[in-house]
């Protein structure tokens, strides 16, 4: 047929537009929509690992000195960030949460940082392992998010590189026998 | 009756924005988006937009991609062409920051360095409603720049 | 003393023609000032004519040596000056008065220039002649005298190269031309042993035996070699491109034209063939295909003017097809657009010769953008352009609506749906010349400057004085093309019709009525259809009011922004955001659409204008047996 | 006194009723519908009806740029002429029995008005000195060239049936009151190619979307009007609206002459109904469903489908039916 869309058209002009309202209520909570990221500061622990992991930098953290601990303002630039939730699966906190709100619209691009700040006590002591009790499982060595133990199954070694560790204590809470704990001094 | 005119004028400044879409290196994933507001389902075109096939009939710019070293040249001398007022809107994260391709050898920083970004809209391909919101507030815009524009 | 002015006028251009040969060959102040000196004061002389024979109605004769007819045969050479041989003569001379002051400025650089303006006053002095005789062999001898002074004009500048092949070529065919006039009137001469035509008209009087048939054939064959009609049109596009502007001027102005006088004399009052149906029918097809083919080579054509000698040859095709429908309406088109053709013909080649001048070529594919440098000569372009495609202000405007009202009522008249055909083509024909003057327009004046042509100026006053005034009367005919109608169409075409008075005139009073011939009385057209001053008188109210609701309503508009800084990029052209570089999309190929179509049609066009001469000679003598059988087979 | 009353009445025409105002106003209108239509055909709510009278409002607050290389006077006077123009031909087309301005060859001047806005489209663009300025006038002028030809065969079997004894008119009133007597030329068989031929026509001259070859957005950027922006650009916009109603007019002039109520008031408004659903039929279906032509194809679909129907009508009008 010379037009095949004739019919169609002319049908199309008595129907009613197939166009949704603008600010459409029912777009809201899309299932599976990674929109804008929620920090939860109180949950945060500040490990690192979401830093790590984000692939165009944007997340950034800023240390400041109080008295008995520091505060760390954790910003998520939106502007800079490609909403892959790389971070969100890597926070095994679940501090960052990517909700499904979309409308992420600004003039000022100030209005697109999400930040957070986590107030974390000054802890004295070091992470020290018993070694005698410690079964050289290797959990400790793959939750750390810094990777600062190293733990070897066959010579029955664990040793720890201190100026990496952040004193974030997974590795405390990861052991089966319980055998790492803060020193006391 | 100037005056009447006058302000008819200001205010058709907002309902009758005509789009000029200019792709810095984009993926094309912001572009598919930009015409998916055109489409039936999401239909720009009830609040006027409609893209111009120059930027001498262009009110809204829009950039998407990370301004690259090819194409910012050729993306400043567009700009200037555009007849003021105008307003620049950009799409996705990339020329906000440079997304993904930040501190690549090819990239030539955020697109801000080149032109005032009136509106952003982020999200990496953010959803058509979002541009459409983005480019509604641009359309807005328009209307202060054409009044201060015959003050 | 009146009497004396047509003789007078064209002896004094002979006359000046061989002083400048003698005087003024080494100093260019005498050769100049003798040559204005005649062209003027023969344009005066035939001016001052205007009163007497237009509007008094007048017919004035002349006899050679006073040799006034003995017993009833005529044997002095007679001159005979009625409305419309006035009318010619007027275009002639008005014609070279201007390429004589245009010549002064355009020829500055050529050299022999001694030579160049013998001939030019020898070519204005024979196409005189040739309009205002009433001896049939002295229009030979003028038309012999025209063919060879243009031949010579054509090959002036035997350094451009086609200059030399051209004249040849324009030689053969136009003594073809020549010799088929020649037998025709030698067939006359012997049937009414007389060269008179006034007193030929009452002899023959209509009676088409064998041999007056064939001399009618050749004669009107003859005239339409002179005037290039389709099949003997090819040599004219070379001769006009190789000729110096000035020359192509007057060649595309008068010199055809000389042809179509010819013809309507021949036709219309010594045989007064011009009512039959064959006769008109045969000439209107020639004029149709003349006009089709004339504006389909020009479109494809890539240098100025080459396409503008093309469009000659078409406008002529419109010219011989009003002249030759036979009715007052007709003819009254025909002639109002020979004269119009002459004014925007004349100022289309003066601005290509400007061009010439100023940029060195007139190819289009090196030209562009000259409209900032040569504001003047763009202007009077754009009018010549909107005049030639018919646009409503201009006078090309008026004549062409004269000529379709009356290809239309013929065609109505005679049910014959061929006339159908030939004003559907006259109208298409007309969009497709306004189409070649587009492409001309973006070809050289608009478009992107290229530049080596940068520090190009306008041309001097003597350039522009005749560039102004043709576009100034350009304007001027279109508007008041009422007042020209009354002044000069309607004698001209009323004394095309009826002849009575001019046999009377040259062989006493009441020869006419015993050789019977009738007098057709026609009453003046008047043209109340449709008033270009009321159309301008609204166009002003609707631009007052477009400006005042722009300027007050929207007061606060946009500004208009303009700069001349280079660095700018606002203003650069855009050529989707690269650098803004030098690219002008020219004359080559703007019509691909329409040459894609009509491929096959080009391609046999490809080969008839080959370019060899013997080619041409075919095709004329192809033409000249199509219009002799044609009227031998349908002329009963 | 009765020169006082022409002039005055004259002014009133050019400026208020057939002339600028009523033309630009329905242009406008007409404009509106069509967006809307063709946005409904696809589902889409599409622009208000107001939209094109926006899009004039916003082009004109805008600026002009005359760029560089463009010859500054040709330029800006380009779109003035256009418009007024065009302002012109309404006022020879007849609204439904009204005629502002009749002579006794209506049909031809119209013809060369409709050709003199279409040279000042392209001469503008020529001007403008852009190289795509420069295809696009060269596509503009091939369809000038292509739609003539049938255009051309229209007005001539229009004027042979509406001259019936007196051989043929081109005056308007004559046509009108032709059809008046013996009925509108839509509901007489032999020209009901002619009218076809004339719907055909109407959307490549007033550039619509598979004729619209010279201004094409996604080709050549817009075609002639690529460095028009501001005014000028609206004043062009403006005529293209206007142009629609001339030729949806000249339409029902020229094929439902004989339609009229009494009055003049409802005369206008049926002229405006009628012109908006010959808008829809012809311009704003075949937009929806088609796609835009090459030049080449555009010139042969014109030059031999749609001359043959305008010639199969000359000739049954030529044969005296």
């Amino acid at each position: 047929m010379m037009f095949p869309f004739l019919k169609k058209a002319v049908l199309n002009a008595f129907d009613k537009p197939s166009t949704e309202a603008f600010p459409n209520p029912e777009a809201e909570g899309l299932g599976k929509y990674r929109g804008r990221i929620v920090f939860h500061e109180d949950k945060c622990v500040d490990c690192g690992k979401c830093i790590q992991v984000c692939s165009p930098i944007a997340i950034t953290r800023t240390e400041e000195k109080v008295e008995g601990g520091t505060n760390i303002t954790r910003s998520f630039d939106l502007t800079s960030c490609t909403f892959c939730g790389t971070c969100q699966d890597f926070c095994d906190e679940g501090s960052i949460e990517l909700t499904t709100d979309y409308h992420m619209v600004a003039e000022d691009p100030k209005d697109l940082i999400v930040t957070g700040v986590t107030f974390k006590k000054d802890i004295a002591g070091h992470i020290v392992c018993d070694t005698s009790a410690c079964i050289y499982c290797g959990l400790c060595m793959r939750n750390c998010p810094q990777s600062t133990i190293k733990v070897d199954r066959a010579t029955k070694t664990w040793e720890i590189n201190l100026d990496n560790c952040v004193k974030c204590g997974i590795c405390i809470g990861k052991c089966p026998k319980k055998v790492l704990s803060f020193s006391e001094e | 009756m100037a005056g009447k005119i006058t302000q008819l004028m200001d205010e058709s400044a907002a309902k009758s924005p005509w789009l000029y879409h200019i792709n810095t290196g984009s993926c094309n994933g912001c572009d598919i988006e930009l015409v998916a507001c055109l489409t039936p389902r999401y239909d720009a075109e009830r609040f006027g937009f409609k893209l111009a096939g120059s930027p001498r009939h262009a009110d809204i710019v829009v950039v998407s991609g990370p301004v690259t070293s090819q194409s910012k040249e050729r993306l400043i001398r567009t700009l200037a062409q555009v007849p003021e007022p105008k307003c620049v809107v950009s799409i996705g994260s990339c020329p906000r920051s440079g997304n993904v391709f930040k501190g690549s050898y090819s990239v030539e920083g955020p697109l801000e360095k080149y032109v005032h970004v009136d509106v952003s809209v982020a999200g990496c391909t953010p959803k058509p409603e979002a541009i459409m919101e983005g480019l509604y507030r641009a359309a807005q815009i328009l209307t202060e720049k054409r009044k201060a524009m015959h003050k | 003393m009146i009497q004396h002015f047509p003789v007078l006028a064209v002896m004094l251009l002979f006359l000046a023609a061989f002083q400048v040969e003698i005087f003024g060959s080494k100093n260019a102040q005498v050769r100049n000032s003798i040559t204005f000196a005649a062209t003027t004061i023969s344009l005066l002389m035939i001016l001052a004519l205007i009163k007497p024979v237009m509007i008094d109605g007048q017919i004035i004769s002349y006899w050679m040596g006073n040799w006034s007819p003995v017993g009833g045969y005529a044997i002095g050479i007679g001159y005979e000056v009625d409305a419309l041989s006035l009318f010619f003569a007027l275009l002639v001379s008005a014609t070279f008065w201007l390429s004589a002051v245009y010549s002064f400025g355009y020829m500055e650089k050529d050299h022999h220039l001694g030579h160049y303006y013998t001939l030019f006053l020898m070519l204005s002095a024979s196409v005189l002649g040739l309009t205002l005789t009433g001896d049939i062999f002295n229009m030979f001898v003028m038309i012999e005298v025209m063919t060879f002074a243009s031949v010579a004009l054509t090959a002036f500048r035997n350094n451009n190269e086609g200059a030399l092949e051209a004249a040849f070529k324009y030689l053969v065919i136009g003594s073809m031309g020549s010799s088929f006039t020649l037998t025709g009137i030698a067939l006359l001469y012997g049937k009414c042993h007389t060269l008179n035509m006034a007193q030929l008209s009452s002899i023959l009087s209509g009676d088409l035996s064998g041999s007056t048939m064939m001399a009618l054939g050749l004669i009107i064959a003859g005239f339409g070699i002179k005037s290039y009609i389709v099949p003997f049109h090819t040599p004219a596009a070379d001769a006009y491109t190789a000729a110096p502007t000035s020359i192509s001027m007057v060649f595309s102005g008068m010199v055809n034209k000389a042809g179509v006088y010819g013809m309507i004399r021949v036709a219309y009052i010594i045989f007064r063939a011009m009512d039959k149906s064959a006769l008109q029918t045969i000439l209107v097809l020639f004029g149709a295909v003349t006009m089709f083919v004339g504006v389909t080579m020009a479109l494809t054509q890539h240098e100025f003017k080459r396409l503008l000698a093309f469009h000659s040859i078409s406008q002529i095709g419109y010219v011989i097809t009003a002249v030759s429908l036979g009715s007052a309406l007709g003819l009254t088109g025909g002639l109002f657009h020979a004269m119009n053709h002459t004014l925007f013909k004349g100022l289309l080649f003066l601005t290509a010769g400007a061009v010439l001048t100023k940029t060195g070529t007139t190819n289009l594919d090196k030209l562009g953008g000259l409209s900032k440098k040569m504001p003047v000569t763009t202007v009077c372009f754009l009018v010549g352009a909107g005049a030639i495609s018919g646009l409503p202000p201009f006078n090309g405007f008026a004549s062409k609506w004269i000529m379709y009202q009356a290809m239309y009522t013929k065609a109505v008249e005679s049910h014959n749906f061929l006339y159908a055909v030939v004003v559907i083509t006259a109208l298409v024909v007309s969009v497709m010349t306004l189409a070649s003057f587009i492409k001309v327009t973006q070809a050289v004046f608009f478009g992107q400057l290229r530049p080596e042509y940068e520090d190009v100026t306008e041309v001097s006053m003597s350039m522009k004085i005749p560039m102004v005034t043709m576009a100034v009367l350009c304007v001027f005919c279109g508007v008041f093309y009422n007042l020209i109608n009354r002044v000069f169409l309607y004698p001209a075409s009323s004394a095309a019709l009826n002849c009575v008075n001019y046999i009377d005139r040259m062989m006493g009073e009441g020869y006419a009525e015993n050789a019977g011939v009738a007098n057709i009385e026609t009453a003046p057209v008047e043209f109340s259809y449709w008033n270009p001053i009321v159309w301008l008188v609204l166009f002003g109210i609707i631009f007052c009011a477009v400006a005042i609701v722009i300027l007050k309503g929207f007061a606060d508009r946009g500004p208009i922004l303009e700069s001349n800084s280079s660095t700018d990029a606002k203003y650069d052209t855009f050529f989707s955001g690269e650098q803004e570089l030098f690219s002008q999309v020219g004359g080559s190929d703007l019509f691909w659409g329409f040459k894609k179509n009509w491929g096959g049609y080009y391609r046999i066009m490809g080969a008839l204008h080959s370019g060899i001469v013997t080619d041409y000679t075919t095709m004329a003598v192809i033409g000249t047996a199509i219009i002799v059988l044609a009227l031998f087979v349908f002329m009963r | 006194m009765t020169i006082i009353f022409t002039i005055i009445k004259s002014i009133f025409y050019s400026l208020v009723f057939p002339g600028l105002l009523f033309t630009a106003a329905a242009g406008l209108l007409l404009a509106g519908i069509d967006r809307k239509v063709i946005a409904r055909m696809q589902k889409r709510i599409g622009p208000p009806i107001r939209q094109p009278l926006f899009d004039f409002l916003k082009l004109m607050g805008k600026e002009t740029i005359v760029p560089r290389r463009a010859n500054r006077l040709v330029f800006l006077g380009a779109p003035v002429v256009n418009l007024i123009s065009l302002a012109l031909i309404m006022l020879f087309i007849p609204v439904l029995g009204f005629t502002a301005f009749s002579g006794s060859a209506d049909l031809i001047v119209i013809l060369y008005l409709i050709t003199i806005s279409g040279v000042a489209l392209i001469v503008g663009g020529s001007s403008s000195g852009s190289p795509y300025a420069g295809i696009g006038i060269s596509r503009e002028m091939v369809t000038m060239m292509s739609y003539e030809l049938p255009f051309v065969m229209i007005l001539l079997a229009v004027a042979k049936k509406a001259g019936g004894a007196a051989g043929m008119t081109f005056s308007m009133d004559a046509i009108t009151a032709f059809q008046r007597a013996n009925g509108s030329f839509l509901f007489t068989w032999s020209m009901i190619p002619a009218a076809i031929a004339f719907l055909l026509v109407i959307p490549a001259e007033v550039g619509m979307q598979p004729f619209d070859v010279a201004e094409a957005e996604t080709e050549i950027c817009e075609g002639p009007l690529i460095e028009y922006s501001g005014a000028a650009l609206g004043l062009f916009k403006l005529g293209t609206a206007m142009k629609m109603l001339i030729m949806t007019g000249l339409f029902t002039a020229l094929f439902l002459g004989g339609v009229s109520t009494g009055m003049i008031g409802l005369d206008i408004i049926l002229f405006v109904i009628i012109c908006i659903v010959l808008t829809v039929l012809c311009m704003t279906t075949v937009h929806a469903v088609t796609a835009r032509l090459k030049i080449e194809h555009l010139f042969k679909f014109f030059w031999t489908f749609v001359a043959g129907l305008a010639l199969v009508s000359l000739v049954l009008v030529w044969c005296g039916l």
